[in-house]
């Protein structure tokens, strides 16, 4: 069996093969026999012996490995965060596209930059027109104590600003777009 | 005293809630809408709605928390810290009510909460202050009386608030020419923020630790003052990471800043917990910064190494029992503690704030280990108040075996859902200045600075083929299984298996 | 020493990971067949399978164990408690095969092995015994032999197995009529549980206490006891509560139990953790009982009143540390600290085991709380293994704080999905007896007695009218919600839901 | 709505009528405005305020009152344990019978005496033809290392014996049979 994930955006190809009662699993050419099992619906425990080139799975003799516990959380739109020794990862199902953290979710086309919170925004660093740099801050919105800079995902030139110092505004809301430029 | 009504929420409701239990006091949480399922809500042995989720319409409500605590008969309020903690009329209404309020005296609070009334207090006590102007500049100042201020002071200096805290309406200035424009900006930040648009001037500390001292003080005239907390590791002039005792702290330094935050609470008649805050130089000289009136975030470090129970304490007091603390025992610690404060924020992606549904919680325990949360699984965070979720506390017989326990807990820790802190905190307590201790109060602002966004933690290419083998595996064990999704992550995750499942069907057809 | 295999399971074999971890060393676990998806098997940095189920495939399984460590690499091997922890034959094996063992000498584990041996080398060291036999009495040895030797000692007495432990192989004897028919009994008892039909006499001690002294002991010379501990309150010669320091051991007692226990461990050549075990009578004399050549289920409690890693220690020990420990450190306790050993075991059923599956588990945290477990969420507790899920521990400034305190932690704790003793220690800890530590090693047996299998919590009027109104709104709230089972509780809730929901529509159509 | 549940072996009944957005809840003659929020599908929060006899429930001004937490687990063939307080109460859908703790399950006919774990007999402490009362011995079953009594649910007579000293039995296995007397 085959599976296309998209792992951090990049597409990674992951091969399954049953051999007796364990499981050889292909990941970009290198190959292990996994035994894993689930301990609650979010809590996949792995033990992992890689398999050396031309060798068999059936060569690793010792049931078990390197263990590892993997966390998947699932999040609306079919994404998941897959937590590996505390270090989230973002998977996806593969020819999906993956939301840019902070931004509009797309990599191509105008970035919509929305308020990830209700909050206040206390400066509009840009104005329309004015060219970005990838992680640039665009707009500082407080919320709570904090002040949060929300920044551009990539480079581009600002062609909106739809809230002004001060405002208020809800979560979602649109600060900003910026153009690819 | 018989039922406490906790004026709070989250993990210090908690933290109360467990101190009364102790106790055998019967405890009363309050909530707001989107609090209703809060771990407090659900310990407490009353609870009751005080209104919608924003504070200024629930906890911060004075009229219905003493009406709340009239109608189920609670006899006193403990505040916690935040919302009205430090506010002198809650104070005040909470006496007037009759009832016990576990806090300071109302005219502590107050003056205490002018930085410059606070500052000259502290000289009179002869406690050193940074150089400064000794009272609040108005609106009608002229800025040829700044600039003459200034140069008295020196540069650099900063504009500061008089009712300020956490950063807010403070200016740093280096150089004359820019100060009428930062009085300006800072006394427009400080209207806003805090209705008061009085600043004053203070001369700039380079490369200062914050150094704090608890203190307990009863009504019968003894004042404990406790072993210092090292709070240097801050973002935005808010504390991150806490520790006691300070590396950078001598014996004598330590009697030196005991002694003058002694001196500063008895000139205020101050009662209850409080801390004082300090500035500690390069060169060893402290300078007063400010007092909190109230518990502090951080007191649970200082419960670590010194045994003793400060929220117990706190009740004790309020119900007028005398301080038997020895006082040595308060200022000896026992090995160190070390506190992270876990967020939910998002650190690969500026800290924002990462509200939502923890799916799943798994806290880390065993030797030295302390996990103070107001967190479990099933429960939202809201987007309404300060999003810390728990506090991780290691401690240990030494500063490298506490960072050490540190570590290994933060790695045990997993919270669903949600992003938080977990992973920056696991990338600083491994950074050589911290290692060290060679920090001070704008160490991790810089630290951050030059990251300039970039993740602190790049997944391995291992973690990335473990996420690869787990995503596909979950799949293949068993699509269908009623076991695939735990808790309240079954609706939301069916839509990626059925999409994955079809995909596998297909490759199965070919 | 880089890696470490631990030849155990369950709480013990996570805090020895944790140990490992905070000290930068890797860790392979080993797990049988039942235990795939235990903590420690998560854990771990690696994890082997060494067999089926059953401990004597498994988990004493002296050449797998070894197998295993060699071929992953490791090169130091502890035991934990239970399973091989005192073989002496593991030990040497071990040692044998290259390989660190972190424990004592296999000679001291022989040694201590046999009761009587034991009973000689504690003679020989200057510790008082209970008055005995000397030597193990063989199975020729005739019953006029045993009599006149029970008329030297003294009735009541015991009959005891050589190789015992346990309670097991033991015998009472009030009467000289009944003691040749318990010798034949304790006989034939120790020889199907120990392969050692040797049996002993020893006067039987009324009323004591069970004080037992922790020490460590390093290659180098240097042995250190600790404060003792207090393990009176015992099930049928298991302890299920233990505390430090012993209301009943004043400053002279402790000082003269602590020196036995040292020269009894100097006077075998003992190194690493041991614990030397003494039976204390009314009238303050105290007998040596037997010494545990490992690591006791109980250490936390004495980490926890003197600041020490006894783990970290075993380790240090074993690489051929020097033991640094300050000896009054290690006698002088700060506080108070009380252990209850949670078991997967049914109190009102007469503490039968309640293995299945842990369907949801919130442990308690916060001030002074410990909790050492091997359970989490989604678990099966298998029915191989001792039933101890998790060992919860408080500690505050003194005892009736901390007797409240593991009040405050009971009612926080959280297993659903099997019956624990959680409910037993909520009754045991408010015990007039248990409050005043008016208590002795059968104290909890004649109470239990007196119960006559009577529950230990009946649910409250208030509580049955909970769950009654808990269990129609778990219906009402949303029948067929996605929500409504979780976890693994997703299939077996079930039937009960449509049961309900068919019921409340009829209802509803009337 | 009406539900019948059965509670520590008694059915109570208990009905539930919405009042807003509240519930008002009768067990038993006593009624409770009850606030229930499902924190996970095992936990609920209920918050209660009693309703004084002949008064509505929407006298009751105050949101909130007793809070109280139930953990409810459920078992194969329907039974829930309620966790209240951290007491274990057994719950039982109406109509259905409860079983004996480590008994056979019935209330009336002969208590069959099943081995609930597996282990070593060590001792039978009766004979076929005894008279046992209520919670009295009848075998002992040596599991890791503890010995488990296992005892009568009700009085009865033995009338059947079904293991001996130093058997090995499995889970389920049935030990004795005790008929009514």
């Amino acid at each position: 069996m085959r599976y296309d994930v998209e792992i951090q955006g990049r597409v990674r190809q992951v091969q399954v093969t049953r051999a007796g009662g364990r499981a050889v699993v292909e990941v970009d050419g290198c190959r292990w026999v996994v035994d894993a099992v689930r301990i609650d619906g979010q809590i996949l425990s792995l033990l992992l012996a890689e398999i050396a080139d031309g060798t068999s799975g059936a060569a690793t003799a010792m049931a078990g490995g390197r263990s590892a516990e993997v966390m998947l959380a699932s999040h609306p739109g079919g994404r998941l965060t897959a937590g590996v020794g505390g270090i989230p990862v973002d998977v996806h199902p593969a020819g999906r596209r993956r939301p840019t953290p902070g931004g509009d979710g797309a990599q191509r086309g105008p970035q919509r930059l929305l308020a990830p919170m209700p909050g206040k925004v206390v400066r509009v660093l840009v104005k329309a027109g004015d060219a970005v740099a990838a992680r640039q801050p665009v707009v500082v919105v407080e919320a709570m104590k904090m002040e949060n800079e929300l920044r551009a995902a990539r480079d581009g030139r600002v062609s909106e600003v739809a809230v002004r110092d001060g405002q208020l505004v809800e979560a979602g809301m649109l600060l900003a777009v910026i153009a690819d430029s | 005293m018989n039922k406490v009504l906790i004026a709070n929420r989250g993990e210090i409701a908690v933290r109360i809630i467990r101190a009364c239990r102790e106790m055998s006091l019967a405890t009363v949480a309050v909530y707001s809408e989107c609090d209703r399922a809060a771990l407090h809500v659900r310990l407490a042995d009353e609870a009751f709605a005080i209104g919608p989720s924003a504070p200024r319409e629930s906890y911060l409500r004075i009229d219905r928390l003493i009406d709340t605590a009239r109608r189920c008969g609670a006899d006193a309020i403990h505040p916690g810290y935040g919302f009205l903690a430090e506010n002198e009329a809650f104070a005040a209404a909470v006496r007037a009510a009759g009832l016990t309020y576990i806090g300071p005296p109302a005219e502590a609070v107050a003056l205490m909460g002018s930085k410059t009334a606070a500052r000259r207090a502290a000289s009179r006590a002869g406690v050193p202050v940074v150089p400064g102007t000794e009272t609040a500049l108005g609106a009608d100042v002229p800025d040829a009386d700044f600039a003459r201020e200034a140069e008295r002071i020196g540069y650099p200096l900063l504009v500061k608030a008089v009712a300020g805290g956490g950063g807010k309406g403070m200016r740093t200035v280096s150089d004359p020419a820019e100060l009428a424009g930062a009085v300006r900006a800072a006394r427009s930040e400080a209207g806003s923020a805090f209705g008061d648009s009085g600043v004053y001037l203070e001369r700039k500390v380079i490369q200062p630790r914050h150094i704090e001292i608890q203190l307990l003080a009863d009504h019968h005239g003894t004042v404990v003052p406790f072993v210092e907390r090292e709070c240097s590791i801050q973002r935005r002039h808010q504390k991150v990471v806490e520790e006691t005792p300070s590396l950078a702290v001598t014996p004598a330094l330590r009697q030196a800043m005991t002694a003058a935050a002694a001196a500063v609470a008895r000139a205020v008649g101050y009662t209850n917990a409080g801390t004082i805050e300090f500035l500690l130089d390069p060169s060893g000289h402290f300078y007063f910064l400010e007092m909190n009136t109230r518990l502090q975030v951080e007191h649970p470090i200082t419960e670590m190494v010194t045994g003793l129970d400060l929220v117990r304490w706190q009740i004790r007091i309020a119900r007028g029992e005398r301080l038997t603390i020895e006082p040595a025992q308060a200022v000896t610690p026992r090995g160190h503690a070390i506190e992270c404060r876990i967020y939910a924020e998002d650190p690969d992606n500026g800290f924002l704030p990462s509200p939502g549904r923890i799916q799943m919680l798994r806290a880390p325990s065993g030797p030295g280990i302390r996990d103070d949360s107001g967190a479990t699984a099933g429960l939202e965070v809201p987007i309404f108040y300060d999003p810390l979720i728990s506090k991780l506390v290691a401690w240990a017989e030494d500063r490298p075996t506490a960072v050490a326990r540190m570590r290994r807990a933060l790695s045990e820790y997993v919270v669903s859902g949600i992003r938080t802190t977990i992973p920056f905190f696991t990338w600083l307590t491994t950074q050589p200045d911290f290692e060290t201790s060679a920090f001070h109060t704008t160490y991790l602002d810089e630290l951050l600075a030059a990251r300039n966004g970039r993740p602190f933690v790049e997944p391995s290419a291992e973690a990335e083929n473990l996420a690869a083998i787990a995503a596909a595996l979950q799949i293949a064990l068993a699509p269908a299984s009623a076991a695939l999704a735990g808790g309240g992550a079954a609706a939301a995750a069916a839509p990626v298996t059925s999409h994955w499942k079809t995909q596998a069907r297909a490759e199965a057809l070919r």
